[in-house]
């Protein structure tokens, strides 16, 4: 990025077709042209590539996410913001949601991993919530290559990192290995927070002429357009293509997090959103959008790491521990000395207005206005053709095969060899998952726990997905997903409350993997309703695919339960020599 | 009897220290500020774990320049109990209040697990509570927690009893074992396993609780007189 | 025998928590003159003499492993040395 | 302005566990030629010009934070630059 780079005019943009290594396809260029009037410029261009991305805009598939059961008698927030919320009694409430870094994982994967962590994390306290544990979801090629070999220390590696300095215990996940992740491994992670009702803060942008802050890290040049990265295949060239690697601070995050946490005690505080995809693109556009107001920006104030930034690269910048608040006018003074106090930045950048655009000012001029609605909602929606796959067929006509086992102590010893069913102790052992001393249920059981300090309750909570039970047959592989997860929580005397899903599945416009999607969000949706595990929540990630090669279907499923009275809690192993095995269902 | 919890920016063991203090020993603890610099109404300090400063450059490194860090100094000459746990441990040694130093692990990964410690001197304000060669099951969680000192300061830490925990198993590679030091005096101690993780048996052990009330035992032995 | 130093340092554009946190501590001890801070590693490699190129070896090494060439540069300086 | 380069490496008596894992995993990836590998630190200061003595200010940088000379080695360059 040299400072001797000159943005494209608008028409260079349009005839040179500039716009489509953004991302965007000719009609989307074109409904843009029809949205503004007029040709949009390098930045504006740059603002619709990223919110329109699949990553932010979900444009494959909302039409899918439309048949998750979202409603139940104890959601108090479903999806649409930060994180979901679901009443646990006593005024109390459990905030979770998960979120993939595929692709950074796959380039940089301690940094990918770590910045996942560091990013799902600022999502449950940007809704005001302590966040309590993490989990997470993992997916590698077969354990034999030293470049497999190397993603997986490394991820592990980086999820200790980020989440041991920060003081959050990991305390649960799931790590499979299979050929179809060699090229494309899955990092999901997943975190659960704890809020009292009264705390609950929403990322919206009201009240005209209310101060827009900017508080955490500043801003450099990293992961400019990294959602559109996010939205896009791996191939050979995106070792080229990559934006600067993002570089985590859990540091920094940690006194975000307690500042946070103290800023929301304010009634100062109008709103607060994580500038997370898409960094500041995404949190003024959707704050100002969910409000029905504007926002205007004056982007030479936004803190920079870095000299001679322009509009475009501060707006699709994606620099880690940085948040957007909004304040009522003239109280701005009191919240700058909350994040004084934990040395931490905070400077007003803008302010709501109510002309519902999104309005960037950089040095006197206007860089950038564009309907804010247009920017977070209006991103078009696609139902992509879906056709059944052959391979499905196949598998459908074939004949049901019955293993036959010769030697059963041989093959009992092989299988517990498999890397994916061996212990995950090496993996565990790296994670803090006791700091804060709440955990009852470590790693290694159906499902952790943990209790809630000053009450009788406790939360138990896990990740699965069976991905293989996908691919042979999406609806029924997701049904046994959802049912997998409540049967873990079950099994330590808890009673399931919510869901929040993380759709991992190569390129939606490819047919049969839009037909994957389809039939395994029926099979989701299903068990959810019958279940009563409302989803509360989730992230899609599209184009898992290296060379054209897609992974099976992998809906990460998170599922968080809710234990009574802590002295149900029930763990896994056997107790006590003479106790009788007793082996239920079919 | 009253316990300042030391909060450096990145501690986040403090709230663990605070629980174990106030809810199981049932005595008064409070949150310092690592920007205070008056620990006279305290009776004991605790320097928690975590990553102060993020443990950047070295762990405790850039901690032990905090303020709070001189007061913590007077109040160590003065003979009050300071416990440095994990994260405070390196505070501890990086400031010069205990030798040596504490390096990565052997195996060069963060390790979190319970682990069996051997009390290897009860004579001690913190352990008169514990059977010398007794073995007590405390979690450890740690990344730098290879305790290192050259030949010289072994063999004084040994002569002197300094030595108050070793790890039955040593997994992280420090020298002769060693889990935890005091000071000559005997009344700071430097250690890397959390007892605060371990009083409770809803969360695994409770045997880091004599500790805790060992202190307390030994301060009410010295201050309340008459009982 | 080589003597080989090898210095990795962070990309510019890389963020640096590290370094900053250096930065503010030294202001905090009154180094006010620091004006940035950026922390790599060095390295100090003993070679065997044997009958390939040096310097192809060693910048197959850092590009391999010692150097994680997605987010850091890396430099070296060979110098041989008889052994004594 | 100056930059200063200061280098800090472990005590000879000091194990070196990173150094030893690189050590193994370039045998591994058959650079038999490795003997040793030990890894330190590199850090790159800009400073300011006052009117202290640059070569004094360094030193106690470095004793004071930089390094734990308890375990490390260090040591230093410093070359004016005149900013453009
Ligand atoms: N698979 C899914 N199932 C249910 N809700 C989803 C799913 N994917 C995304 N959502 C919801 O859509 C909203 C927008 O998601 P996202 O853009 O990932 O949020 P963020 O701004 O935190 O990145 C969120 O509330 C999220 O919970």
């Amino acid at each position: 990025m040299s400072l001797t780079f000159k943005e494209p005019t608008a028409e260079m943009i349009k005839e040179k077709r500039l716009y489509a290594d953004m991302g965007l396809s000719d009609d989307e260029f074109q409904l843009v042209e029809n949205i503004l009037g007029r040709l949009p410029n390098w930045t504006e261009t740059g603002l619709f590539s990223v919110m329109w991305s699949e990553h932010c805009s979900y444009k494959n598939s909302k039409v899918l996410l439309k048949k998750f059961p979202i409603t139940g008698e104890r959601v108090l927030q479903g999806p649409g913001e930060g994180a979901g919320i679901i009443d646990i009694n006593d005024e109390q409430a459990v905030v979770f949601k998960i979120e993939s870094h595929n692709h950074p994982s796959a380039i940089e994967p301690y940094q990918g991993a770590a910045t996942g962590v560091g990013g799902i994390i600022r999502d449950v306290f940007s809704m005001g919530a302590r966040p309590i544990a993490l989990l997470n979801s993992l997916r590698f090629g077969e354990l034999k290559t030293p470049k497999v070999k190397y993603l997986f220390e490394e991820v592990v590696a980086g999820i200790a990192g980020y989440g041991n300095c920060i003081g959050i215990p990991t305390v649960g996940g799931e790590v499979q290995f299979d050929p179809c992740y060699e090229g494309n491994p899955l990092v999901n992670a997943m975190c659960v927070g704890l809020i009292d009702h009264k705390d609950i803060q929403k990322g919206q942008a009201k009240g005209v002429g209310n101060s827009v802050m900017y508080v955490g890290a500043s801003t450099g040049r990293d992961g400019i357009h990294g959602a559109t990265f996010a939205s896009e295949e791996l191939d050979e060239d995106s070792d080229a293509k990559r934006p600067a690697v993002q570089v985590g601070d859990p540091f920094m995050e940690k006194l975000l997090l307690e500042a946070c946490l103290d800023l929301i005690k304010s009634d100062a505080l109008v709103g607060i959103q994580d500038m997370g995809a898409a960094g500041l693109t995404s949190s003024s556009a959707e704050m100002a959008s969910k409000a029905g107001s504007g926002i205007e920006l004056n982007l030479d104030e936004v803190p920079q790491r870095e000299l001679g930034m322009t509009p475009y690269e501060m707006m699709l910048s994606e620099s880690q521990e940085r948040m957007l608040i909004v304040v009522k006018k003239g109280r701005e003074a009191e919240i700058k000395e909350i994040f004084d106090r934990w040395g931490l930045l905070s400077k007003i950048v803008g302010k709501v207005t109510d002309d519902k655009k999104l309005r960037l000012i950089f040095k006197g001029e206007v860089a950038a206005e564009v309907p804010v609605d247009a920017l977070a909602e209006d991103a078009p929606v696609y139902h992509k053709p879906s056709r059944e796959p052959e391979y499905f067929q196949k598998f459908q006509q074939q004949e049901e095969v019955v293993p036959k086992v010769n030697d059963v102590k041989e093959t009992l010893l092989s299988l517990l060899a498999q890397p994916t069913i061996a212990s995950k102790e090496w993996v565990y052992d790296q994670y803090d998952y006791m700091v804060r001393t709440n955990t009852v249920v470590s790693p290694g059981s159906d499902a952790a726990v943990l209790r809630i300090r000053d009450t009788n309750k406790a939360l138990a909570m896990t990740t699965d997905c069976n991905s293989r039970y996908l691919y042979l047959d999406p609806e029924t592989g997701g049904k046994i997903a959802i049912a997998e997860a409540a049967r873990n929580l079950v099994c330590s005397g808890a009673t399931p409350l919510g869901v929040t899903d993380c759709l991992n599945y190569g390129n939606p416009e490819k047919p049969e993997i839009f037909w994957q999607l389809e039939k395994s969000t029926d099979g989701l949706s299903e068990a959810c309703r019958v279940l009563e595990t409302p989803v509360i929540g989730g992230n899609v990630s599209l184009y898992n695919e290296r060379s054209g090669v897609a992974v099976y279907p992998t809906p990460v499923i998170g599922m968080v339960g809710l234990i009574d009275n802590v002295d149900y809690i029930t763990t896994q192993s056997f107790k006590n020599v003479g106790d009788l095995i007793y082996l239920i269902g079919e | 009897m009253r316990f300042a919890c030391i909060v450096f920016p990145g501690s986040n063991c403090d709230v663990d220290m605070y629980h174990a203090i106030r809810d199981e020993l049932g005595e008064e603890v409070e949150y310092v500020w690592h920007s205070e610099t008056d620990l006279d109404r305290f009776d004991a300090i605790l320097l928690p774990g975590g990553f102060s400063y993020g443990d950047y450059l070295r762990c405790g490194a850039i901690a032990h320049f905090s303020n709070v860090m001189e007061s913590v100094k007077k109040a160590a000459e003065a003979g009050k109990p300071v416990l440095g746990v994990c994260n405070g441990f390196q505070v501890l040694v990086e400031s010069g209040l205990l030798p040596g130093a504490l390096i990565r692990n052997k195996n060069l990964k963060f390790i979190c697990r319970p682990a069996t410690l051997v009390v290897e001197n009860n004579e001690t304000m913190f352990t008169s509570g514990y059977e010398n060669k007794q073995e007590i099951i405390i979690p450890v969680a740690h990344g730098e927690g290879n305790y290192y000192c050259d030949a010289e300061t072994l063999k004084a830490l040994e002569a002197n009893n300094q030595i108050v925990f070793r790890y039955k198993n040593n997994f992280n590679g420090s020298i002769n074992d060693i889990a935890g030091i005091t000071n000559e005096k005997g009344n700071v101690l430097g250690m890397m396993p959390h007892p605060e993780r371990a009083v409770d048996q809803l969360i695994g052990s409770a045997d880091g609780l004599n500790l805790f009330k060992s202190i307390l035992r030994n301060w009410r032995e010295a201050h309340v007189l008459n009982v | 025998m080589f003597k080989v130093k090898v210095y990795i340092t962070l990309r510019e554009s890389v963020l640096d928590p590290q370094g900053s946190a250096v930065t503010t501590s030294l202001h905090a001890l009154t180094y006010d003159e620091v004006q940035e801070v950026r922390i790599g590693k060095y390295m100090e490699l003993t070679l065997k003499k044997n009958d390939k190129d040096v310097d192809v070896r060693v910048k197959e090494m850092c590009e391999k492993l010692l150097a994680n060439t997605v987010i850091e540069d890396y430099r070296y300086e060979i110098e041989e040395v008889i052994p004594s």
